[in-house]
């Protein structure tokens, strides 16, 4: 396989790490969805060239659902629920933005060293994309903590698990993709429905919490 | 060609389709305890026909002893609900709708399960403990109280990122396997990566039990990862309870194994021992603090559970074939245990109304079988004998001091914790001035009796045939 | 002859102990109003109290028990076995060896458990009050007095009073600091044992330190009489044990002849006086202590003996 | 008897128990339960004593129970048939007093049940030849004691009492547990004869020695481990109490014993004086704050933490004499420490039955409100008076021999050649001199208050005599202290056995010396002869008594008592328990206890009454445990916090461990 394959899939991976970070720089939820659906599209035209690659047919469909799915459905359907609830707009953020993106850098430098540490029997193609894979992957956990706001939060879920993806497709002949990508897509439809059938509460930290020791007989 | 494994995974789901469609809540909860039953029978074959090993199925002297261990209390369980449903219906907490729902769940939940632990593929695993874990949030949700709501959600959530680190892992396993294995489906095969293991990079191993340890370590609730357990316990229905506490705990526990076995097969990798260990420890000492300020009866025992999965766990971390047998058996008398104890909770509570520790008193004056059940149960978890866990903890206690005095010390340290706690509520809940109802409740003890009963002799005589059982796999597990 | 004669012996002891006893009292009695310029009471008084106690009708409280009517019998039984089991003239003792100093000491514990409790049994203030402060006394006294027997025992090699009184006469002993700590140890025990000043004071009733005349206020007729019979009897044992201990001259050994053994009655009855001339100097020149004052009087005899008994530990030579 | 007849036994008494859940009227179920233990527990004496006198040789069996691999183990050799002989002695008097005083059990269901798996319990443990086994029982004798003991769970205080006992039981069970396990080693065998075999090649003796005088010490009751004591053992029924006190100390004893003794091979030079130590303070501190308490049963229970104290000082001189090589010594103090462990049992028996019966009949236990009841409950007082004479250690009495043994144990001292011993062992002597005169005071108060003196409540006045079954276990134990007092020879030829094979000397034979005497070393040295003692005193009694009545005057008047000219006919003006111990309150405040007084006295005038305020602060509990039990609190608190976080900070916590980890591996590996 020749240079000209590795930097490209190596473009995909990189450019899914650097939309991370822009996720994490965002700090309007539109804005926000929409740098997603960039990202969802970008992890769609690396797996599909993946399956290019490594001529493997049933990496389309998991590049056919990324696109339907996290691309357009998602964003779209969040665009709604958000201007439903009418969350207000702004993304209020627990750790403010310029820690948190030295933090993901720091993380990126983990993935970066814990991934390198791997010897170079598998190939090293599989092994950039995994350094980047984790690095999604962290960075979406970053995310998912630092914001309190349940549609970002689903985002970060999201992105994490589009690294998850991206590690899947990397790994060459890896089988089951499919069905993970599909497993996965149920799961975020399911938060997301989660997210609608309770919009009693916004975001995934529960309302206050001394109510519900009522109900538990807990006491602090 | 044998089929008795195909029932095991079969029989559940067909069963559920079945409990979808039929009406009657008396007959559906029959179906379900009969089904079961059934299972557990197949499962029973399993001791005499083997099926040989597939691509995706594998039964192994280790899962063998998951699997039965999982049907049979499954079964008891389901004849425990099939009493406590009855009860939820009369006090309208639940509709014959969401019993429809939750018996077609359960034996769903039950198929997912066996089919992870007869997976002979880490992808097969994979997916079949995350619809175990969808279902059991459903069934947690059932009762749509805000908290058990609150609950479900957590759980829901905590869930799906563990169960995306678990599937980084796989992968990870993947990629190391693959230069050595070749691609494709070999490269998820459990035997064939036990096999090849030892030649398989051991960074990318280290990497993937990372992240193994911590996403299935999510699901076994050790802590700090530990968060949904308590509240799910808590707030579905006690049945539930005693499924999360008695075999879904155990399932992510297998998985944890399956990987360990990888590990230490492979001479490179870090010994998976220490981070078992420390992690075990840190569930047992942390889980038997929390004990202290629980004021629900239900998350009290759970967080008991916290504790006993970090004292297995911390065994296995232990290694050498007598831990490894304690901790074997300690994993079996802890599931049969805990969900006679969650029989006995759940009807206490349906007799008080209250899940709440301080209107619970005085037990064994208004409730004398409920309570000395209670009182007997609790005993036996907390390490009185003449239960099953007594031997355990001697042996792990007795194994580890002569190799390492300090962790023996810290173990004794966090037991005699939880103790104090475990004892300090059963005697507020069994003893003193009894408040609240008095009058009897319909209750099957059936469940309660032959689990205690089962664990008050394996305390004292453990069957020659397990015995060898469990040694030959605690000497393969070394 | 030699278990005849040890028999007699035995015999004669049990009568000497008993018999001078209330003499010894009278003795320092009449020694006291001597020297505080008084007549003071005929010397045989004590034997006709008792005479003329012996005599009387015994009133007894309606709310006693019959321990009450035992009690006397059996501490004076108990104090007499205890006396008889001291040398005092002569060593070849044919029961000595049934009981050596511990157990005699716990004989006299025996007397007093039994005197503390019919002080308690009428059930009035003074009996408690007497026998609570009786039994306080005892807790420092008795293990003041086991330390001295300790160091005596660990000089003499030997619990058994002949053995030891033997090895006293014996050269082997010399002059020790450990003996001269257990001496004095030993008489500050004898004083609070004996009820004397300036831990108590025997000539009065109404006192409200006072603690053995309270336990026995109760007690009248023959089993006052008993009481004082053991009262005075304990007080000479006290004597001759400090005599056969420390200043065993003049004990007869072991198969002598007669003259011998009237050798050593004579140096018995010279003993009794000295120690009655002694005692009675030193209460006539010192006052009552407070009742709580007296925990630290015994608690310098248990220091003694402790001391004693530790420096013996350390060398033989001390 | 052979050792399967034993365990037969064992499993007739656990059939009892399994018998006792059936349903039943309940004066039956009373008479069954008792009257099968006392069957089952007489057979198991009389072959046990049979065993031990015989000198039958020892006995060994495995069943294929317990730990697969190892079986379970049973033994009998000569100690374990003395310890059996005891147990088994006290279950019988137990059941047999429990045959009548069972009756006025309110609630016979949270009583019978566990009675006869707690003797069970108690004999497998002595027959245990492995560390499973006898842990396995010795916890279980933990639990069954505990049910009993939260019995009248609904009594307050007693939940406290149940719950402070099992979880000191079960710490002390975990020291047990690390105690095999050191000595196990890496052998991983836990039968004893194994542990036994590799005693040479042990080094961590030390450190086993302590957790054995946790482990079993606190089992036993010694200080400052005893707290559990004076709670459990008063709360549970007083039959049940009288086991406790009386045999299941004596059990503990044997597991220290066993251990330390036996398994651990050959003491250093030092172990005697930790030994020592704890034994003298138990002893002090026991006989001090039974002196200060008002519940009958509770000063019972502190005065059996006496002795335990007194049996361990024994040991303690035992073990400094082995190191030294001075066998006849050694064997002299273990035999004090049998002898005293048999006494203890004896008469601390009888007093617990004592106690029930005044329970019985006044339905009190504060000495406060008892008084005048040897007139009311004559034999039941006699039988009282007996006990607590032989308690007090006094002549011709049991208690006295033991005592007087570890007196002369202490004198034979001088010989050890280390100095901190020479130092230690004469003191200790005082404190043994002190506890024994303590006690004394101590029963006479018990005495003075609850039987003499007029009734200080209705209750009391009240009071008639208990049934026959009671008095005749109370008799029969009393005269047995008389007998051992005055035939100690006896038994100390009988111990002499076990103690030649827990030393490897016993004591010189007693028999040959005339007049039933003892002489632990040589006659010339020291000797006594209770028979004689006994003789004189009786006779010498009898003589002038009846000299008096013949010859003198046998009349006596009943009036009321003079007491000084004011008289007072309110039975309130009487010495109080309070009052009796203010002097040694007053003397000993500060060791091991705080009592302040308070008296608001109102001026003249003032028309107020006067009041006498007394604090009692037991030092032991407030410094030694409740930091402990606060310290786990707090830590309990703070972690609680993490029950109430958000999904969030639930979210970072795993995050933080991912990252922790992936850290770790970059950079360890």
């Amino acid at each position: 396989m020749g240079g000209l394959y590795f930097d490209i899939a190596h473009l995909f991976a990189g450019g899914l790490v650097l939309i991370s970070f822009i996720l994490l720089y965002q700090d309007r939820l539109y804005a926000l969805l929409n740098v997603f659906a960039l990202q969802a599209f970008v992890l769609a035209l690396s797996v599909a060239w993946q399956a290019y690659v490594q001529d493997a047919p049933h990496l389309y469909i998991t590049a056919g659902i990324t696109i339907a799915f996290k691309a357009i459905a998602i964003p779209v359907a969040l665009h709604r629920m958000v201007s439903r609830l009418g969350v207000h707009r702004e993304v209020e953020t627990v750790v403010r933005l310029v820690p948190t993106m030295l933090a993901g850098i720091a993380l990126v430098a983990l993935s970066m060293v814990v991934m390198l540490r791997v010897t170079g029997s598998a190939d090293p193609l599989a092994r950039e994309d995994l350094a980047f894979a984790l690095s999604v992957v962290l960075l979406g956990m970053l995310m998912m903590v630092t914001r309190s706001n349940a549609v970002s939060q689903v985002v970060g879920f999201m992105s994490l698990e589009n690294g998850l993806i991206l590690a899947a497709t990397g790994a060459k002949g890896m089988p089951l993709v499919v069905e993970i990508s599909v497993a996965f897509s149920i799961l975020i439809a399911l938060i997301v429905i989660g997210i609608f059938l309770f919009r009693i509460r916004e975001r995934f930290d529960s309302v206050d919490l001394q109510v519900l020791d009522d109900y538990r007989g807990e006491s602090r | 060609m044998v089929y008795n494994v195909y029932v095991i995974l079969g029989l559940p789901v067909i069963t559920a389709v079945a409990l979808v469609i039929l009406q009657g809540y008396r007959l559906l909860a029959r179906i379900n305890v009969v089904s079961s039953f059934l299972t557990f029978v197949a499962a029973l074959t399993l001791f005499a026909y083997r099926p040989e090993t597939g691509t995706y199925l594998l039964v192994d002297d280790l899962n063998i002893v998951f699997v039965v261990l999982n049907t049979f209390v499954a079964f008891t369980t389901s004849a425990f609900s099939a009493s406590y449903i009855s009860h939820e219906l009369e006090t309208r907490r639940l509709t014959v709708g969401h019993l429809r729902f939750y018996h077609a769940m359960y034996q769903l939940l039950l198929g997912a399960m066996n089919l992870a632990l007869v997976a002979n593929n880490i992808g097969l695993m994979w997916v079949s403990i995350e619809v175990a874990t969808l279902t059991t949030v459903v069934m947690v949700g059932i009762y749509r109280t805000p908290a058990a709501l609150e609950a479900a959600w957590k759980y829901f959530i905590l869930g799906s990122v563990g169960i995306a680190l678990a599937l980084f892992g796989t992968i990870l396993v993947y990629m190391a396997a693959r230069p050595v294995v070749g691609e494709g489906m070999n490269g998820m095969v459990w035997t064939e990566l036990i096999q090849h293991v030892s030649k398989f990079d051991p960074a990318m191993l280290n990497l993937a039990f990372v992240f193994l340890l911590l996403g299935y370590g999510t699901k076994v609730g050790l802590a700090p990862l530990h968060a949904w357990l308590p509240d799910a316990h808590a707030e579905g229905p006690t049945p539930i309870s005693a499924v999360l506490s008695g075999l879904l705990l155990n399932v992510a526990l297998y998985a944890v194994l399956r990987f360990k076995l990888l590990m230490s097969a492979n001479p490179g990798a870090l010994a998976p021992g220490p981070l078992m260990v420390s992690l075990g420890l840190l569930s047992l000492i942390f889980a038997g603090f929390m004990l202290y300020r629980r004021g629900d009866i239900k998350r009290l025992f759970a967080y008991s559970s916290i504790e006993h999965m970090g004292i297995i766990v911390f065994a296995f971390g232990i290694g050498g074939t007598l831990a490894n047998f304690a901790a074997l058996l300690h994993m079996t008398m802890h599931s049969l245990t805990k969900s006679a104890i969650f029989f006995a909770v759940g009807h206490a509570a349906q007799a008080k109304g209250t899940q709440q520790l301080a209107k619970i008193r005085g037990l064994t004056v208004t409730h004398p079988f409920l309570g000395w059940g209670l009182v007997i149960g609790v005993a036996a978890i907390a390490g009185l004998p003449p239960g099953g866990v007594f031997m355990s903890e001697f042996l792990i206690v007795s194994s580890t001091v002569s190799r390492s005095p300090v962790l023996a010390l810290l173990t004794v340290f966090g037991l005699v914790i939880a103790f104090g706690a475990l004892l300090l509520r059963l005697h507020s809940v069994a003893f003193g001035e009894p408040t609240g109802s008095r009058e009897p409740i319909k209750a099957s003890y059936l469940p309660m009796i032959a689990h205690l009963t089962l664990v008050i002799i394996a305390g004292i005589y453990l069957p020659p045939p397990l015995v060898a059982w469990f040694q030959h796999i605690a000497a393969s597990l070394h | 002859m030699n278990l005849f004669g040890n028999l007699t012996i035995q015999i004669l002891q049990m009568l000497l102990v008993l018999l001078p006893a209330p003499l010894l009292t009278g003795f320092i009695r009449k020694v006291k109003a001597r020297l505080l310029r008084k007549k003071g009471p005929p010397l045989l008084q004590p034997y006709r109290d008792i005479i003329k106690l012996v005599g009387k009708e015994a009133v007894v409280a309606d709310s006693a028990s019959w321990l009450f009517r035992a009690v006397p019998y059996l501490v004076f039984a108990a104090t007499w076995v205890a006396a008889a089991l001291v040398p005092t003239f002569a060593t070849g003792l044919l029961f000595s060896w049934s009981a050596d100093l511990i157990a005699i000491i716990a004989l006299l514990g025996s007397a007093r458990f039994f005197l503390a409790l019919a002080g308690m049994d009428v059930g009035t203030s003074f009996g408690g009050l007497g026998s609570s402060r009786e039994m306080m006394f005892a807790t420092l006294a008795e293990p003041a007095m086991i330390m001295i027997v300790f160091s005596l025992a660990l000089i003499a090699g030997s619990t058994q009073l002949s053995n030891v009184a033997e090895f006293m006469l014996s050269p082997a002993v010399g002059l020790r600091v450990s003996l001269a700590l257990g001496l004095i140890g030993l008489v500050i025990v004898a004083i609070a044992e004996n009820a004397r000043i300036p831990v108590d004071n025997p000539a009065t009733h109404l006192e409200l330190t006072m603690v053995h005349e309270a336990m026995v206020l109760e007690y009248s007729g023959r089993h006052l009489a008993m009481i004082e019979l053991s009262a005075e009897l304990k007080l000479s044992l006290y004597v001759s044990l400090i005599a056969c201990v420390f200043f065993p001259w003049g004990l007869a050994p072991v198969g002598a002849g007669i003259a011998p053994h009237l050798f050593g009655i004579a140096a018995y009855i010279g003993k009794l006086a000295v120690a009655g001339v002694a005692l009675a100097v030193f209460e006539t020149s010192i006052a009552k202590m407070r009742v709580f004052r007296v925990p630290d009087f015994i608690g310098v005899a248990l220091m003694l003996g402790l001391l004693a008994t530790l420096l013996r530990f350390m060398s033989g030579s001390l | 008897m052979p050792l399967s007849g034993y365990l037969i036994g064992v499993a007739a008494l656990l059939l009892l128990t399994l018998a006792a859940l059936l349903p039943r009227p309940i004066r039956a179920g009373t008479v069954v339960i008792y009257g099968g233990s006392l069957g089952v527990t007489a057979v198991l004496f009389a072959s046990a004593l049979w065993q031990l006198l015989s000198g039958a040789d020892w006995m060994a069996l495995s069943l294929p129970l317990g730990i697969p691999w190892l079986g379970a183990n049973f033994r009998l050799d000569a100690l374990s048939a003395f310890i059996l002989a005891v147990v088994d002695f006290g279950a019988v008097a137990a059941s047999f007093y429990a045959l009548g005083y069972g009756r006025h059990e309110h609630e016979p269901e949270r009583v019978l049940p566990f009675y006869p798996a707690f003797l069970a319990a108690m004999n497998l443990v002595v027959l245990a030849d492995d560390a499973f086994v006898f842990l396995l029982s010795w916890e279980m004798m933990s639990l069954s004691s505990w049910a009993l003991v939260m019995s009248h769970h609904q009594v307050p205080g007693n939940a406290r009492a149940g719950f402070v006992y099992i979880v000191m039981a079960s710490i002390g069970t975990f020291a047990l547990l690390l105690a095999f396990g050191l000595m196990a080693g890496d052998v991983g065998d836990y039968a004893f004869s194994t542990m036994r075999a590799h005693a040479s090649e042990r080094t961590v003796t030390g450190v086993v020695l302590a957790l054995a005088l946790f482990g079993a010490g606190s089992k036993a009751g010694l200080a400052p481990f005893h707290v559990w004591l004076p709670l459990a053992h008063p709360a549970a029924p007083s039959h049940v109490s009288a086991l406790m006190s009386g045999v299941m100390t004596k059990v503990a004893v044997y597991g220290f014993l066993r251990i330390v003794f036996d398994i651990l091979g050959a003491p250093a030079w030092w172990w005697g004086l930790p030994v020592l130590a704890v034994g003298a303070i138990t002893a002090v501190i026991g006989a001090l704050l039974g002196l200060t308490q008002n519940d009958l049963k509770r000063v019972l229970a502190y005065s059996t933490i006496e002795n335990i104290g007194v049996i361990f000082i024994a040991l303690g001189l035992s073990l400094a004499f082995r190191a030294h090589g001075y066998g006849a010594a050694a064997a002299l103090a273990l035999t004090a420490a049998l002898f005293h462990v048999l006494n203890h049992s004896l008469f601390k028996s009888l007093l617990f039955f004592g106690s029930g019966a005044l329970l019985t009949a006044t339905g009190e236990r504060s000495l406060a409100r008892l008084g005048g009841l040897l007139n009311r409950m004559p034999m039941t007082g006699l039988f009282m008076l007996v006990g607590c004479v032989a308690i007090s250690a006094l002549p011709p009495f049991n208690g006295f021999v033991s005592e007087w043994l570890a007196f002369q144990a202490i004198l034979l001292s001088p010989v050890l050649s280390s100095w901190a011993l020479k130092l230690m062992i004469p003191a200790v002597g005082a404190m043994l001199a002190l506890a024994a005169a303590l006690a004394a005071a101590a029963y006479v108060r018990v005495f003075g208050i609850a039987f003499l003196g007029r009734p200080r409540s209705d209750a009391a006045r009240n009071a008639v005599e208990v049934d026959r079954f009671s008095l005749i276990a109370m008799g029969t134990l009393g005269v047995l202290c008389l007998l051992t007092g005055v035939l100690p020879g006896l038994v100390i030829d009988a111990l002499g056995p076990l103690v030649s094979q827990l030393i490897g000397t016993a004591m010189a034979n007693q028999s040959q010396l005339g007049w039933l005497a003892i002489a632990p070393i040589a006659e010339s040295r020291s000797s006594y002869d209770g028979l004689l003692v006994f003789l004189f005193i009786t006779t010498s009694a009898l003589m002038a008594a009846a000299i008096i009545h013949r010859f003198a005057s046998d009349v006596s008047r009943i009036a009321p008592p003079w007491d000084c000219g004011f008289p007072d006919p309110d039975s309130a003006t009487q010495y109080t328990p309070e009052s009796f111990a203010q002097p040694v309150r007053r003397v000993f405040s500060g060791l091991g206890f705080a009592a302040s007084e308070t008296v608001d006295m109102p001026r003249p005038g003032d028309q107020r009454p006067a009041r006498f305020e007394l604090r009692l602060k037991d030092l032991v509990w407030d410094y030694g445990y409740q930091p402990v039990v606060s310290t786990v609190f707090t830590i309990a608190d703070i972690l609680n916090r993490l029950q109430f976080l958000t999904i969030r900070q639930y979210l970072s916590l795993v995050f933080a461990a991912l990252v922790f980890l992936l850290l770790a591996l970059a950079i360890w590996t």
